[in-house]
């Protein structure tokens, strides 16, 4: 995406989670609820949406973006590319609380402004 | 046999390359020259004396010298590169690259090694206490013949891609071992006493890797028979294998995996 | 500009007929002259060798071919590395030095003019770019056009001035030297996995034979009036059996002349000189090519030497390196081009022990031994195929001395004295041939020959200075000692100017980009404008308007303007 | 630049599109008194590239960190800034490259040399593995017209053209015309591989639904057919035996097939093996017929940043210049791993956005660092800088080459000029190298 990622635009865009239809279902969400997506790594709020690509059980896609490695893992068993995709995450429904922007995000996670 | 002792001084972040540890260059050379040796810190040309205290005296011979690491050098890079004769023992765990291009002598390590250990390996022995990481006795990037001989002990774990275009040598892990294992493999042994969780003998044409632990195995791999006992490269084999063949993803393939049963 | 006296040296310039005389050369304004300018700076070169600076006519330096290969290999680029000096940049590579290093090694060895000889047109801004990077050196570049869909078609259609007038605007767009040609027709078959195999067997769909292709090119060169005639690949490149279609070949374009040099030069015929018909049987016939070279007035041939390293193959004849990497299994690239090329890479291991590669290394030896002119037999290692060119002072060592050759018999598989001639051979060079094969005759060859590869009046003040004193020295005897003075120039001179001294750098230049811009009739240009514009809407995949290389992309340039305003007329 | 008929402004044609690896070159610009104000041609990501110039609030003023916030400052006191910083680090990292032009990278890549620092591209992230992929085992490939011109059979593995890089099926692939296939779109096949029905999948003749991080077992029993050997499986990462040696045959059977692979094969559990796997199916499928292989490259110029590299160092990507001569080994000199190993202890930043795309590991230890950043956007990465020098956007407000995903080199144009006093990251690294190389 060309827009600048400290846009509204790129968050609606990038703080997202597509989630198979059944999967949330399962977890008692609906499209644009918020979610809390954890792995060892941490954890981030996101908006759950449908997939649009699917069906995909048990697979969760959330856009490249600082949402998305604020819970990607460490290491790249020396191969220099790190785990982007693959990673065991749990998602819980997190209606509650507020999905940050990329500045929010900066500056909670690493003190940036 | 003589001996040098080299303790760690406080070591910095940046991680230091050290190949200049290694008997064939400590051999006849008095403590100062040793001090004196080059090190990388960084971007920085220091002296092995501004990292290591160094004691003990350099037999005229590299093969009569034996290096003492006292302590801990996780930070430190290539050390034993090249090593010809004599014996290196660090008491610690080690960085990247120790016995890189190992031609003869000994290393042994009593904590555990970062990746690249024992790369393009091709005599002598080095000995691990702990665990290896990824990349172990492996070939280096793009080079299509790896490991050419001698053998790596691991008395730990080792991780991904162990063994990679070996031609020739024994890799003994004690451990569990990553994925991968022997992976583009043409000659050789790697024996796997613990489990490793898939892909061992990826697109290996030649060589044999011996499994005790579970390991998933590829589907382009085909069992052959069960063997009792088996006897490979000189390695007495205690129980039964059941054995495939493979990995048939290759023309011709002739790479054996033996799987404990 | 600076200006030299170079005092007390034994000459060699072969193309001025001076062979071993003590004499001064004076250089200024980079040119050599008669007299000592004033206030001139003297070298003095008593007991050493001078020569004019090396040519290199066929060195694969620079392109996405050579960047491919470097890409394919950096465990060879582990083995030499050049730290970054006060003077020169770092740099990597035993087979395929990066850019920087490439100009400082050549300029070690006394060379101060390289060509890179295939380059793709569609990639010619890159071979530029890499170009303007290599030091030291002038430099140039041969475009390709032996699979060219245009080129082809015109020939196919007898219409050779069109064809002509398309090779021009090809030079102009891609600021190329000169036509280059590998495995006509086999390079566009390698679209479909398959190749010529013959003179005559025809490309698919283009029903045009590579005879048709060498002929037509041939003709299209010599009416453009190129400085350099065309550069052939032949067919069959390392088939067994392939010294008949090279035979063959040098006969194809016997009916065009150019009264100051060849209108054929055919590169790396060691890898074209083969016989038997299994690798069992593998065995020399560069005798049979080498008679065939001394009868031709009209073609003349380089080497292409095997020096026995673990080197990489990358040439633009793509269905060779599939067949290459299909007997030894080791990695491949291929880089097929639209509408022009396919060229292709692959590492190989010449082993001396291996019975091929010791016949191959005698193969490269015989040629240049048993051909008797050597104004028609330069040397190359067509770098890095045969080997790198930093083997260079190795080849002139064992062309100087029998007795290093007979050592390295003794060591190489036995195959290489009981299938070659090589054992038999007496012939040693002397300092003239090796100025001759490495410097005059690439210079002529290359139609450079009024300003390079000689020191007379007028030449560039590119001139090598070796530690070698002939009167006390016998090549024959001490041939290492020959191929350590000729690994590190005592000077390097180039335009006047010291760029190596005991065989270290001391000034980095970056040299001149020669590239030839022939004009054809204004409305024979058109029409075939016409027909590119056409082609390129419908089969390129960029927009002609982005296919000439821009000016701003030769560094410094030296455009060869040539009129051939009759081709059309 | 032309008049256009209409008079109202000019018309810039034959520009090349800097977003993605496709680089269209045949895109046109209007522009009246040096505004964008249409894009013809270019797809919608590169459209919105072009328009992204006249963003709001964009940067135009060097910023510098004083005691914790970011103040305006000149350039010059940036690049002095920039300089000291990296001039006193004994371990700067240099990442990035791959929006930029290669102009840029060779002063970027002099800089890396002269302050002995580890130079990295994107390519560490994206491609790297297909890197380690073709050093070990090459890579047979042609340019993008060859498929067009030759292509019956065309297969996307593990990427999504139709999202990514919208106009590379319908200007090189699929739907275009080509010299030996005439009826375009119906004279080929379009096979998709992918974990999920992708909108690529949904065009195809074929979608072959892989289990996910299963596609290394499917490439080697795909080979094991290609080559008549059995599979010692009834069901391979989803894909039946049967349907696997169908496909086989089918792809021994095509007269021209191309392969193009992307992240869905880079990044997942078998990552550089995959590839691999992939290239060594190609090489085999040689024997049978000619086959080809690409990966479909992301940034227009990161395939321009691992040509540069190479040339001048011999290595395309995470080279380390700390000991004076050029080292490579990916997993010890590549950014991530010299981030959290705690290596680096400086950072500049050029044309990309780590703190965006780096995990959170990388981006904790990026976080403590003096940080340099050059780029044309404020960014993630802008938020934790130190040093912030924007610039201006190549292919649009500067010229320069970009590589192709197929290492085509254009020449990309300038279109209308930056903001006033805003320099193009070529500049204002040549003067960063002056700088730093000032008085030695």
């Amino acid at each position: 995406m060309e827009i600048s990622k400290l846009s509204d635009e790129y968050t609606k865009a990038t703080a997202i989670c597509e989630l198979d239809s059944e999967d949330m279902t399962q977890l008692g969400i609906k499209d644009g609820d918020n979610v809390k997506v954890s792995s060892v790594a941490g954890s981030v709020i996101v908006k759950a949406r449908n997939a649009t690509q699917g069906p995909h059980k048990g697979m969760a896609f959330i856009p490249m973006g600082p949402w998305a490695n604020s819970i990607t893992g460490t290491g790249s068993d020396s191969t220099g590319m790190p785990p982007f995709k693959g990673i065991d995450v749990k998602i819980e429904e997190a209606k509650a609380e507020k999905v940050l922007s990329a500045r929010e995000l900066i500056k909670e996670v690493y003190r940036g402004i | 046999m003589k001996e040098i002792i080299l303790t760690p001084k406080e070591l910095p972040d940046v991680g230091l390359i050290a190949e200049t540890i290694t008997p064939d260059l400590f051999a006849g050379k008095s403590i100062g020259k040793i001090a004196s040796l080059l090190i990388f810190a960084g971007n920085q040309r220091k002296k092995l004396g501004d990292f290591f205290e160094v004691a003990g005296k350099s037999a005229d011979d590299a093969s009569d010298t034996r290096i003492v690491i006292k302590g801990d050098i996780t930070k430190v890079k290539m050390v034993g590169k090249g090593t010809k004769a004599g014996e290196i023992v660090i008491e610690g765990s080690a960085g990247m690259y120790v016995g890189e291009e190992m031609r003869g002598g000994k290393i042994t390590v009593l904590g555990n090694v970062d990746s690249f250990a024992g790369q393009t390996m091709r005599g002598g022995e080095l000995v691990i206490k702990g665990n290896a990481g990824d990349y172990l006795g492996a070939a280096y990037r793009g080079d299509w013949r790896g490991m050419r001989g001698g053998v790596i002990l691991v008395e730990g774990n080792a991780g991904a891609e162990t063994g990679l275009f070996m031609v020739g040598g024994k890799i003994k892990i004690k451990g569990n071992c990553g994925t991968f294992a022997g992976v583009h493999m043409k000659k050789g042994l790697i024996i796997i006493e613990g489990q490793t969780p898939e892909r061992a003998g990826a697109e290996m044409t030649g060589g044999s890797i011996v499994v005790m632990g579970d390991t998933d195995i590829l589907p382009t791999f085909a069992p052959v028979n069960e063997e009792k006992n088996p006897e490979i490269d000189g390695e007495k084999l205690k129980g039964t294998f059941q054995t495939y063949s493979g990995d048939h993803a290759e023309r011709g393939a002739k790479g054996m995996l033996y799987k404990f049963v | 500009m600076a200006s030299l006296i170079i005092k007390n040296g034994t000459v060699y310039d072969p193309a001025n007929n001076v062979n071993g005389e003590k004499m001064d050369i004076y250089i200024k304004d980079g040119k050599i002259v008669e007299k000592a300018a004033r206030g001139a700076k003297k070298i003095d070169c008593n007991g050493k060798i001078i020569m004019p600076g090396g040519v290199e006519i066929h060195s694969h330096i620079a392109g996405g071919k050579v960047n491919s290969g470097r890409l394919l290999r950096p465990e060879d680029h582990k083995k030499l590395v050049m730290p970054k000096t006060k003077l020169t940049r770092s740099g990597s590579g035993f087979s395929t030095p990066s850019t920087f290093m490439t100009g400082y090694l050549y300029s070690k060895l006394g060379y101060t003019t390289a060509m890179t000889p295939a380059m793709p047109p569609l990639m010619a801004r890159h071979t530029h770019e890499e170009l303007n990077d290599i030091p030291m050196l002038d430099k140039g570049s041969y475009p390709l056009t032996d699979g060219n869909w245009f080129i082809m078609r015109y020939l196919k259609d007898g219409d050779i001035e069109k064809a002509a007038a398309y090779a021009a605007w090809l030079l102009r767009s891609t600021k190329g030297f000169a036509l280059k040609i590998t495995n006509p027709g086999g390079t566009e078959a390698w679209g479909w996995g398959k190749n010529c195999k013959s003179l005559d067997d025809p490309v698919p769909y283009f029903d045009i034979t590579p005879r048709e292709i060498i002929k037509g090119l041939a003709e299209v060169n010599e009416m453009l009036g190129l400085p350099h005639s065309i550069h052939l690949h032949a067919n069959n490149l390392g088939r067994l059996g392939n010294y008949e279609t090279t035979i063959d070949t040098i006969k194809v374009p016997s009916g065009t002349k150019n009264k100051d040099r060849q209108t054929l030069h055919l590169t790396h015929v060691q890898f074209h000189s083969y016989g038997g018909d299994s690798w069992k049987n593998f065995e020399s016939e560069a005798e049979t090519v080498a008679k065939a070279v001394n009868k031709t007035d009209n073609a003349i041939i380089d080497t292409g030497n095997v020096t026995l390293d673990n080197t990489t193959t990358m040439t633009a004849d793509g269905p060779m390196e599939y067949y290459l990497q299909s007997l030894t299994h080791f990695k491949w690239m291929n880089r097929d081009v639209e509408l022009e090329t396919a060229p292709g890479i692959t590492p190989f291991i010449y082993s001396p022990k291996m019975s091929t590669a010791a016949i191959q290394w005698a193969i490269g030896l015989e040629l240049g031994l048993l051909i008797k002119d050597p104004w028609k037999v330069l040397m190359t290692t067509d770098h890095p195929n045969g080997g790198p060119f930093t083997r260079y002072p190795r080849i002139i060592s064992w062309l100087m001395s029998r007795p290093a050759r007979d050592e390295m018999l003794e060591k190489v598989n036995a195959a290489a004295g009981k299938r070659s001639s090589l054992a038999s051979i007496d012939r040693e060079y002397d300092f003239n041939d090796i100025a001759t094969v490495t410097r005059a005759g690439q210079a002529r060859s290359l139609g450079l020959s009024e300003t390079k590869g000689h020191l007379g009046i007028g030449a560039h003040g590119d001139v090598a200075v070796y530690d070698i004193d002939p009167d006390n020295m016998d090549p024959s005897k001490d041939f290492k000692g020959i191929e350590k003075a000729f690994s590190a120039a005592a000077y390097t001179i180039k335009g006047g100017e010291v760029l190596v001294r005991d065989g270290e750098i001391v000034k980095v230049t970056y040299g001149n980009t020669y590239w030839t811009n022939p004009h054809v009739d204004k409305s024979l240009e058109k029409e075939v404008l016409s027909d590119i514009e056409y082609n390129f809407k419908r089969y390129y995949s960029v927009n002609l308007a982005n296919y000439p290389v821009q000016d701003k992309y030769v560094k410094n340039p030296i455009e060869l303007k040539i009129d051939a305003q009759k081709v059309g007329a | 630049m032309q008049e256009s008929l209409s008079k109202r402004c000019t018309v810039a044609s034959d520009v090349v599109c800097p977003f993605c690896g496709t680089l269209c070159d045949d895109i046109e610009v209007d522009v009246k008194d040096n505004k964008i104000t249409d894009v013809r041609h270019a797809c919608r990501i590169g459209t919105a590239k072009f328009f992204s110039v006249l963003e709001e609030g964009r940067p135009t003023k060097p910023l510098i960190r004083k005691n914790g916030v970011m103040v305006e400052t000149t350039v010059d006191t940036a690049v002095k800034k920039a300089a000291e910083i990296l001039k006193k680090s004994i371990r700067p990292l240099l990442y990035g490259w791959s929006s930029t032009s290669c102009e840029a990278h060779a002063h970027g890549i002099a800089i890396a040399e002269e302050v002995g620092g580890v130079i990295d591209g994107t390519t560490s992230v994206c491609h790297g593995p297909s890197v380690l992929a073709i050093q070990d085992v090459g890579c047979p490939s042609c340019t993008l017209a060859e498929v067009k011109n030759r292509a019956d059979l065309v297969i996307y593995w593990g990427c999504n053209p139709m999202h990514a890089h919208p106009r590379h099926l319908s200007r090189y692939t699929i739907y275009p015309r080509g010299y030996f296939r005439e009826r375009g779109h119906q004279d080929r096949e379009l096979i998709v591989i992918d974990v999920r029905k992708t909108d690529t999948a949904k065009i195809a003749n074929k979608f072959i639904k892989v289990d996910y991080g299963r596609d290394y077992e499917l490439l080697g029993a795909i080979r094991a057919a290609v080559n008549g050997n059995e599979i010692n499986a009834e069901v391979v990462g989803g894909v039946t035996k049967e349907e696997i040696q169908k496909l086989a045959e089918k792809l021994k059977n095509c007269q021209f097939g191309v392969i193009f692979f992307g992240m869905g094969l880079t990044m997942t559990s078998a990552k550089h093996r995959n590839i691999d796997n992939a290239i060594c199916l190609t090489k085999d499928l040689n024997r049978h017929t000619k086959f080809s292989i690409m990966p479909m490259r992301g940034h227009y110029n990161v395939t321009g940043f691992g040509e540069v590299l190479t040339w001048q160092t011999g290595y395309p990507y995470a080279v380390d210049f700390s000991t004076g001569y050029p080292r490579y080994n990916p997993g010890e000199t590549s950014a991530n791993d010299v981030l959290q190993r705690g290596e680096a202890d400086a950072a500049l930043i050029v044309a990309s956005d780590p703190v965006a795309h780096f995990p959170r590991k990388s981006v904790e230890y990026l976080a403590k660092m003096p940080l340099i950043y050059i780029g044309p956007h404020h960014t993630p990465t802008s938020l934790l800088a130190d040093v912030f020098i924007p610039s201006t956007f190549v292919g649009i407000e500067t010229g320069g080459t970009a590589y192709r995903m197929d290492t085509v080199p254009l020449y990309a144009k300038k279109v209308v000029d930056g903001p006033k006093g805003v320099l193009s990251d070529e500049e204002i690294l040549e003067r960063i190298y002056k700088e730093i190389v000032r008085g030695k």
